[in-house]
C-alpha cells in the first residue's frame, strides 16, 4: 500500500474529492497546513503599515491505497489540483507497511 | 463660545459646568458670559437656587452608561482585536484593571483634585475636600443634575483616559507596572489638568475652549503614550515583523461601540438633554463619518483597498478630533475636522513607526493624540458663525482663541510628557516595565494571566 | 389610530412627527386628529409655541444611541456570523461604510427631500431648503425636542435601511457597487418613501399608518433584496452547497443587539418619554418573543432541533412585523402579529430559496421585507379596540383603513423595485456589480480588503 | 432606609414602588414612612393624582433596555465564554428562550401574580386581575412613569433571574427541562417571591431592604442553582478533568456588559430620575471595582497571576452583592461590600467545588447568590449614617434590621430550594433532564441544535 | 523504527492516550482532521436551508516506536479507539529511516 | 527522497525556516499540532480551579528533500529548534517513493 500526500490550494479540495472518487477511492484524511515555496505570502496592510505574512494557506490530503491504485491516484490528483499558477503544490508517495481498519480489525487492502 | 477672552478675566468653569436649563443657545451663551455666577456653583451644593431636571439627569444617567460603554467593552475589543491572538486577553484586562483602579482612585481623592474647592491654588489643583465624596450627597446637585450622577459621569472619562495609554504599550508590557502607572499618572496628570480646564483652573480662567475633553482626555493619553512607548521600547520585530491584527472583525466591533458610546461622551457633555447636546451629538456623528471615508479612500488609492481596520481607525480619529470642538462648530466645520483628521492621523500614523520609529503600538498618538490636538487648534478658527460654527465669546478674536487654545495644548502636552517620563523612570527602576524576551514571545496571556484566548477545539 | 381617513383629506404628518407632550393616548388622538396644526410645525422652528421637554429630548436622545446601535454593531455582527469566515470582514466594512456614506448624504439632502418643505411638489418630495441643515440651529424645536436631535434620530432609520439590503448581495458583491448604489438608493428610494409616509406626503395625507417603519424601511429594503440578489446572479453552489454559517453565535450576539436596539427604534418613534412609548416598547418586545418561540418551534417539530440561529431569526422577523403597528397594536395583537411572523416568515424563506431560487442571502426579504409587510397590513385589523388595540381614526372602517395600507404597501414596493432595478442596471454597466470567480473562492476580505478575518496562533 | 420597622406594621411597597418625584432624600424616606400612600398606588392606575414625569420615564425606558442588555447578549456571552467550544451556542439558546417563554409568561400573570391586588391573599401573592394586562392602557400610570414601562422594567428584571440559573446546568442539560423549568419556577418562585418584598407582600410589610433584587434575584436563583445542580448530577469528568473556558474574551465581553446594564438595574430601580439613581449607580460602580480587584488580587497572592476570568468574575460579585443596598449605603459601605464580595464569593465557588462537589457549573451560587445574599445581610448594618449609609427607617435597630434581613433570605432560600426541588423532580420523571453520555461528548451545539460553533475555514 | 499514524473519533482520544501509555509509549503528536469516508458527513440546518458537511471531524495521531513495540501500540490504538460504529478510522504504519531527539541529539530508538 | 518531519516549539519557527534556507531548502509545509511528552501540559488556573492542559502546543514541519540534502537539512533543524529546554522536539526521516510538482508534473528531485 501507498501513502499519498498532496498538498494544494485549498479552493481545489472539492474538486479533488470528485476526481478520487471516480478513481474509486472512497477514504481520505485531509488537514489545514500553511506552506513555504515559491510562493510567497502576501503583504498585508493595517494603517498603512505593512505585514509580511510568510505562509500560505493549503490544505494536505492523505489518502492510504493499494499500490495498483497509486499511480491513478496520482494523476487524478494532480490533474484536479492544477490551475497552472505558482504554488500548485506537491505529491509525495510513501510506503506504507501495514494498514487496520479500527471498527473491523481488517488488514492491509481490506482496511482502506 | 464658551470661552471669556484670554486677558479678560472672566472665570469660566469649563464647558462642563454650564448650567443647561436653557434651550436656546442665545441664552446660553449669555449665562456663560456671566461667568462668576456660573463658577459660583462649581464649588457645589452652596448654590441653593439651582433645581433638578429629570430630563436632564436622565441623559446624563444615560451618558454615564454610554461612556463606561465604550471602555468596556468598547476599547477594550477595539485594542484587543489589533493584538496577536497570544495577547488578546492581556489587553482585555488591562482595560478592565485600570478602570477599577481608577474608580477607586477618583472617589478616594481625584475627583477632588479635579473638582473640589482649591482654595488659594484653585487656579493650579482643587483641594481634598470632597475626597471620598466627603459632603456630597444623594440630594447635592451639581447645576441641575445631583452631583453624585457628575461625579459619575466625570470618573467614566478618567477611566478611560489611562485606558487609552494601553495601546501603547501591549505585547511586552508587565501587569504591575500598567496598574501603578495609571493610578499616578490620574493623581499627576489626569485631574490637575481636567482642574485647569473643567475644574475652574488657569485655563479655565483663560477662556480655553474644550468641550468634551481634546485637550483633558486625547492631548494627555497621547502624549503620554509617545513617552510609554519610548521608555519601554518597542516590541520583537518592529516595524517590519509584526504579526497583523488578529481579530479585525473585533476591532470594528469595539470601534462601533465607540461611535454609539462617544454619543454620551460629547452629547452628554452638554450636562442636559437640550439642544446643545443635540447639536454635539450631530457634529460628533459627522465628523467621524468624514473621517472613516477619508481614511479609507486614501487607503483604497493608495494600496488599492480599503480595509476595514482602516476605515474603523478613521472613524475614532474623527470621533477624537471633533471632540473639543462639538460645542462649538457647526456641521461643516464637523466636515472640516473629519477630512483633516482621517487624513492627517493617517499620515501621522506612517510618520511615527516609519520616521520616528516609536512603538506606540496601537497608534494611541497617531489617532487620538493628534486628532484631540488638532480638534482643539482648529476649534478656534472653526467656531466661527460664517462656518456654521456657535461663534466665540464677545470680543474675542479668532487670533486670541487660537493663541489660547495653542498655549493650553503645549502646556498639557510638556506637563504630560514630563509626568509621564518621571513615573516610568521611578517604575523602571523598581518593579521594572517590560517582560522578558521569551515571555514575549509566549505572549502575555499565558505568562502573566494564565489563561489563553481561544480552545476552538 | 394616527390616521386621518382616505378621503377626509385630514393632513396627517406621519407618527414621527406627532407632539408627545400629552400623556394620555386620548387626548394624543385628539391633537392629531386636529391634523393642520400637528402639520404646522413638521415645517420647523416656525411653530414658536413648543417648547422644549427635557424627558422628551433625553429619551430621543437615547433612542438615537439605541438605532445606531442596531446597525453598528448589532447588524454587522447579525449578518457577518451568516456568512464564511472568509468574508466576515467584508460584511462588517459594508455595514461601516454605508453608515458613512449615508451620514454625509443625509446631512448634506436627503434629510431635506424627506422632512424639508416641498412647497408645490410637497405630495411627492420634499424641497432642498433644509440641505446641509441650512437654517436649523441648536435653538430649533421639532415638536417637543431640539430638531438636531430629530435630525439624528431620523438619520439612524436612514443608515439601517440600505444597510439591511447587506443581506442580500454579501460573499460575490463588489465594494464600490455597494457604496454607490447604497447612496443613490437614499435619494431616489429612501427619502421620498420617507417623504411620503412620515413627511407630510401623499401617503400622510391618506392616512397611512407606519409607526416605526413597516413600509418606510422594511419594505423599501426587503423589495429592493429581491430586485438586488436578481440582478446580481447567485453565489457558487446556492443553494444546495453553501457553507453554513461561521458563527452562529455572533450571529446571535447581534440579533440580541437588535432586539435591545429596537426599543429604542419602536419606542423611540413615539418622539417622547411617555405611555404610547411605553406601550410600543411592550408590543414591540412580545411580538419578538412570540415569533422567536414560534420559529424555534416549528424547526423542532420538522427537524427535531430547534436552532439558535433559528430562534433569532424568529426573533428579528417578530420585531420587523410589529413595527410599523407599534402605536396601535395592544399586547393581544402584538402576540397575533407575533405567531403569524415567526411561522409566515420561515416558510417565505424557504419559498424564496427553493421555489423561487433567488439568492437573498441572509433573507433580508423573508425575514424584514416580508414581516414588514405583514405588519403594515395587519394593523389595518388589529388596531381595533376588540383587541386591545388603540382604534382607528374616527370615521375610517377597518376595510378603508386596509386598503390604505395595502396601497402604501403596493406602490413602495413597486417603487423600490422599479428604481433598484434602474441604479443596479446603470451599475452593471459601468463599476459592475460581481466580482470574479476566483475571488469569490478566495473570499472577499482578503481580496477586497486584503484583511483576514481570524489569525488565531 | 425603606423600611418599616418589623413590628411597625408600617406598610411598604418594597423600594421599586417608591414615589420619586421629589430629589432629597429627606423628602423622600419621608414620604416612604408614610407608607400607606405609598402602598395605595402600588395597585395601579386608581392613584389619580400622580403624574406622568418625563424625566423618570425617559430614565425607566432607557432602564428597561439596559436590563434586557444585561441579559442578552451580556450574561449570555458571559457564560457561553466559561464552557467548552462545542456548547457555546446551547448556553446562548438557554439565554435567548429562556427570555422569551418568560417574557410571555409575565404577560400572561406572571406581572399580575407579583404586582396585582391579591385581595384577602395580598401578604402572600397578587391576583391575576392583570393578567395580559387587563385594564393596564397606555394612560395608565405607576407611580410618576406609565405603567407599561413599569410592567417592562420589571419583565427584564423577571428574564435574568431564571436565566442566572443557566449557569448551573449547561454542558448536559435537556433543552426541554430548560424551558419547563424556567417556566414554572416563574410562576413558583419568582412571582410569589417578588410578591412578598416589592408587590406589598408580608416581607414588604416587615421593611425588608432590597433595593433591586438581592433576595428576590440573586438568592432565589442562587439557592436554585445549587438544587438543580444537584439533580442533574455534575459534568462527566467534574471537577478535575474538565476544559478551560473556551473564550476568556468573550467571558470579559459579556461581564462589561452586565457592567454597564447594572446601572439601569440598580440605578432604575430608584424608578426616577433622580439623586437616589445617582447614588445607587456610584455605589454600585464602586462595589464592582472593589470586588474585581480584591478578587484578582487574591488570585495574585495565591497563584502569582491575577486572570482575566477572575477579575472579571470579581467584578459579577461586586456588582450582586451591592444590589440589594444599593438604595441604603454609601461608598465606605461600598467599599465595604466590595471587599468582603471579592474574597467571600472567591472563597465560596472553591468551597462549592471541591469540598461539597456540587458541579453548579457556571458558579451562579458562588457568585450571585453568595454576593446576594451577603449584600441582604450586610445592607442591615452598613446603612448606618457613621458609614455613609442612609440609616434606617425611624425606630428600627440595626439589630432589628439584620433579624427581617436574615427572615427574608431564610425563608426565601427555603421556599427555592423546595420548589426548585419538586419541579425537578417531577421533570426528571417526565421528560427527563439529562442528556445521554455520548451526546455530553459530542457537545449539545451539535446534538441538541444542529449548529457548530465556529467554522473558521 | 515505525511511524504509527492513526486516524479516529475525537472523543477516544483519552482513551486512546492512556492505552498507549499503558503500552509504555509516552511520546506521540496529535492534530486535527477532517475525514472522509464511509461515514458521511451530516446534514445542517439553518433557516430551513440543508447544508451537505462532507467531512467528520477526526483526530490523527502520530507516534514513532521501536520496531518491537509497533504491533503492540496498534493492537493498543485499536482497542481504545474502538466504538463499533461506523467512522471509527484506521491506522497506518510506515518505516522510519532515522530519529533525533532535539535536545539531546540522541539518535533512533533512543530519541523516542 | 526523504520525508524529514520535524515537530518543535512553535516560537522556533521562524529560526528553522530561516535554517533552512541556508541549507538550500525553500519549500516544506506547517501544520500546528499538540504534543504529548516528557514536557507536560500546564496548569491552568480559573476561578480557583485547577484545570490540567495535557497537550502542548508544537508545531510539525514537513519537507521533503533530495537524499543528499537529508542529513544537512536534520543537523539545520535540531540546531535551529534547540532551545536546551525539555519539550524541544523531535525529528524524524522517512523514504519518499515519488514526488511530483503539480503545476508542472516534473518528478523526483525536480519537484521539490
Ligand atoms: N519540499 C517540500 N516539502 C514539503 N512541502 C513542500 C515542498 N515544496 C513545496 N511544498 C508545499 O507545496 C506548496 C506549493 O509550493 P510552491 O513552491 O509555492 O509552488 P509550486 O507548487 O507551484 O512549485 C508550498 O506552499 C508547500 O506547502
Ligand atoms: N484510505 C484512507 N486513507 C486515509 N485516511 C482514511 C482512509 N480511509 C478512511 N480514512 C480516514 O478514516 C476515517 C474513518 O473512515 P470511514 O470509512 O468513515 O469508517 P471506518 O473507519 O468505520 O471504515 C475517515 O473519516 C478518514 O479520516
Ligand atoms: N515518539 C514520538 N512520536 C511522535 N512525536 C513525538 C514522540 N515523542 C515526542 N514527540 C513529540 O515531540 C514533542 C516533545 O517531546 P518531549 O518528550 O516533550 O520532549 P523532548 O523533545 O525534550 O524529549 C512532544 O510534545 C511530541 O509532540
Amino acid at each position: 500500500m501507498k501513502l499519498i500526500k498532496a498538498i494544494f490550494k485549498p479552493h481545489r479540495l472539492d474538486a479533488v474529492r470528485e476526481a478520487m472518487g471516480e478513481v474509486g477511492i472512497q477514504g481520505m484524511t485531509v488537514s489545514e497546513v500553511k506552506g513555504f515555496g515559491r510562493q510567497k505570502g502576501q503583504t498585508e496592510i493595517y494603517r498603512g503599515a505593512e505585514y509580511q505574512v510568510y505562509f500560505v494557506p493549503k490544505v494536505q490530503l492523505e489518502t492510504v491505497v493499494p499500490d495498483e491504485l497509486a499511480d491513478r491516484a496520482v494523476e487524478a490528483i494532480a490533474a484536479a489540483a492544477r490551475t497552472d499558477r505558482i504554488g500548485d503544490g506537491k505529491i509525495f508517495v510513501l510506503d506504507v507497511d501495514r494498514a487496520v481498519r479500527i471498527r473491523t480489525g481488517e488488514e492491509g487492502d481490506e482496511a482502506l | 463660545m464658551p470661552a471669556g477672552g484670554p486677558g479678560g478675566g472672566t472665570p469660566n468653569d469649563g464647558n462642563r459646568g454650564q448650567p443647561t436649563t436653557m434651550t436656546t443657545i442665545g441664552v446660553r451663551t449669555g449665562a456663560l458670559l456671566a461667568g462668576v455666577a456660573a463658577y459660583g456653583w462649581a464649588m457645589g451644593p452652596a448654590a441653593a437656587a439651582d433645581e433638578l431636571s429629570g430630563g436632564d439627569t436622565a441623559w446624563i444617567l444615560t451618558s454615564t452608561a454610554l461612556v463606561l460603554f465604550m471602555t468596556l467593552p468598547g476599547l477594550a475589543l477595539f485594542y484587543a482585536g489589533l493584538v496577536r491572538a497570544r495577547n488578546v486577553l492581556s489587553v482585555i484586562m488591562h482595560c478592565v484593571a485600570v478602570a477599577c483602579v481608577v474608580s477607586l482612585a477618583w472617589l478616594a481623592g481625584a475627583y477632588s483634585l479635579a473638582f473640589g474647592d482649591g482654595g488659594a491654588s484653585q487656579a493650579w489643583i482643587g483641594g481634598l475636600g470632597k475626597a471620598m465624596l466627603a459632603g456630597v450627597g444623594a440630594d447635592s446637585l451639581w447645576g441641575t443634575i445631583p452631583e453624585p450622577v457628575f461625579f459619575m459621569f466625570q470618573m467614566t472619562f478618567a477611566i478611560i483616559t489611562p485606558a487609552l495609554i494601553i495601546g501603547a504599550y501591549p505585547e511586552r508590557v508587565r501587569f504591575a507596572a500598567v496598574l501603578l502607572f495609571s493610578l499616578v499618572w490620574l493623581a499627576v496628570v489626569y485631574a490637575p489638568v481636567c482642574h485647569w480646564i473643567w475644574g475652574g483652573g488657569w485655563l479655565a480662567e483663560m477662556g480655553t475652549i474644550d468641550f468634551a475633553g481634546g485637550i483633558v482626555v486625547h492631548t494627555t493619553a497621547g502624549v503620554s503614550s509617545i513617552v510609554f512607548a519610548l521608555m519601554l521600547g518597542p516590541r520583537r520585530g518592529f516595524p517590519s515583523e509584526l504579526r497583523p491584527p488578529h481579530n479585525p472583525g473585533m476591532v470594528a466591533t469595539g470601534a462601533c461601540m465607540l461611535w454609539v458610546g462617544w454619543f454620551g461622551f460629547n452629547a452628554g457633555s452638554a450636562l442636559g438633554a437640550n439642544g446643545s447636546a443635540g447639536m454635539a451629538m450631530l457634529v460628533t456623528h459627522i465628523s467621524a463619518s468624514t473621517a472613516a471615508l477619508v481614511w479609507a479612500g486614501i487607503e483604497w488609492l493608495r494600496y488599492g483597498r480599503p480595509s476595514l481596520v482602516g476605515i474603523v481607525t478613521g472613524l475614532v480619529a474623527g470621533l477624537a478630533s471633533i471632540t473639543p470642538a462639538a460645542g462649538s462648530v457647526g456641521p461643516v466645520g464637523a466636515v472640516i475636522i473629519g477630512v483633516i483628521a482621517g487624513s492627517f492621523c493617517q499620515w501621522l500614523s506612517g510618520f511615527m513607526k516609519f520616521r520616528l520609529r516609536v512603538d506606540d503600538s496601537l497608534d494611541v498618538f497617531a489617532v487620538h493624540g493628534g486628532g484631540g490636538i488638532l480638534g482643539s487648534i482648529l476649534v478656534g478658527a472653526l467656531a466661527v458663525p460664517a462656518l456654521g460654527g456657535l461663534g466665540l465669546a464677545d470680543g474675542v478674536s479668532i487670533a486670541d482663541q487660537l493663541g489660547v487654545q495653542a498655549l493650553a495644548v503645549g502646556v498639557t502636552a510638556v506637563w504630560s510628557a514630563a509626568a509621564s517620563w518621571a513615573i516610568l523612570a521611578v517604575l523602571r527602576a523598581t518593579v521594572g516595565l517590560r517582560v522578558s524576551e521569551e515571555t514575549e514571545i509566549e505572549g502575555l496571556d499565558i505568562t502573566a494571566h494564565g489563561e489563553r484566548g481561544y480552545e476552538l477545539t
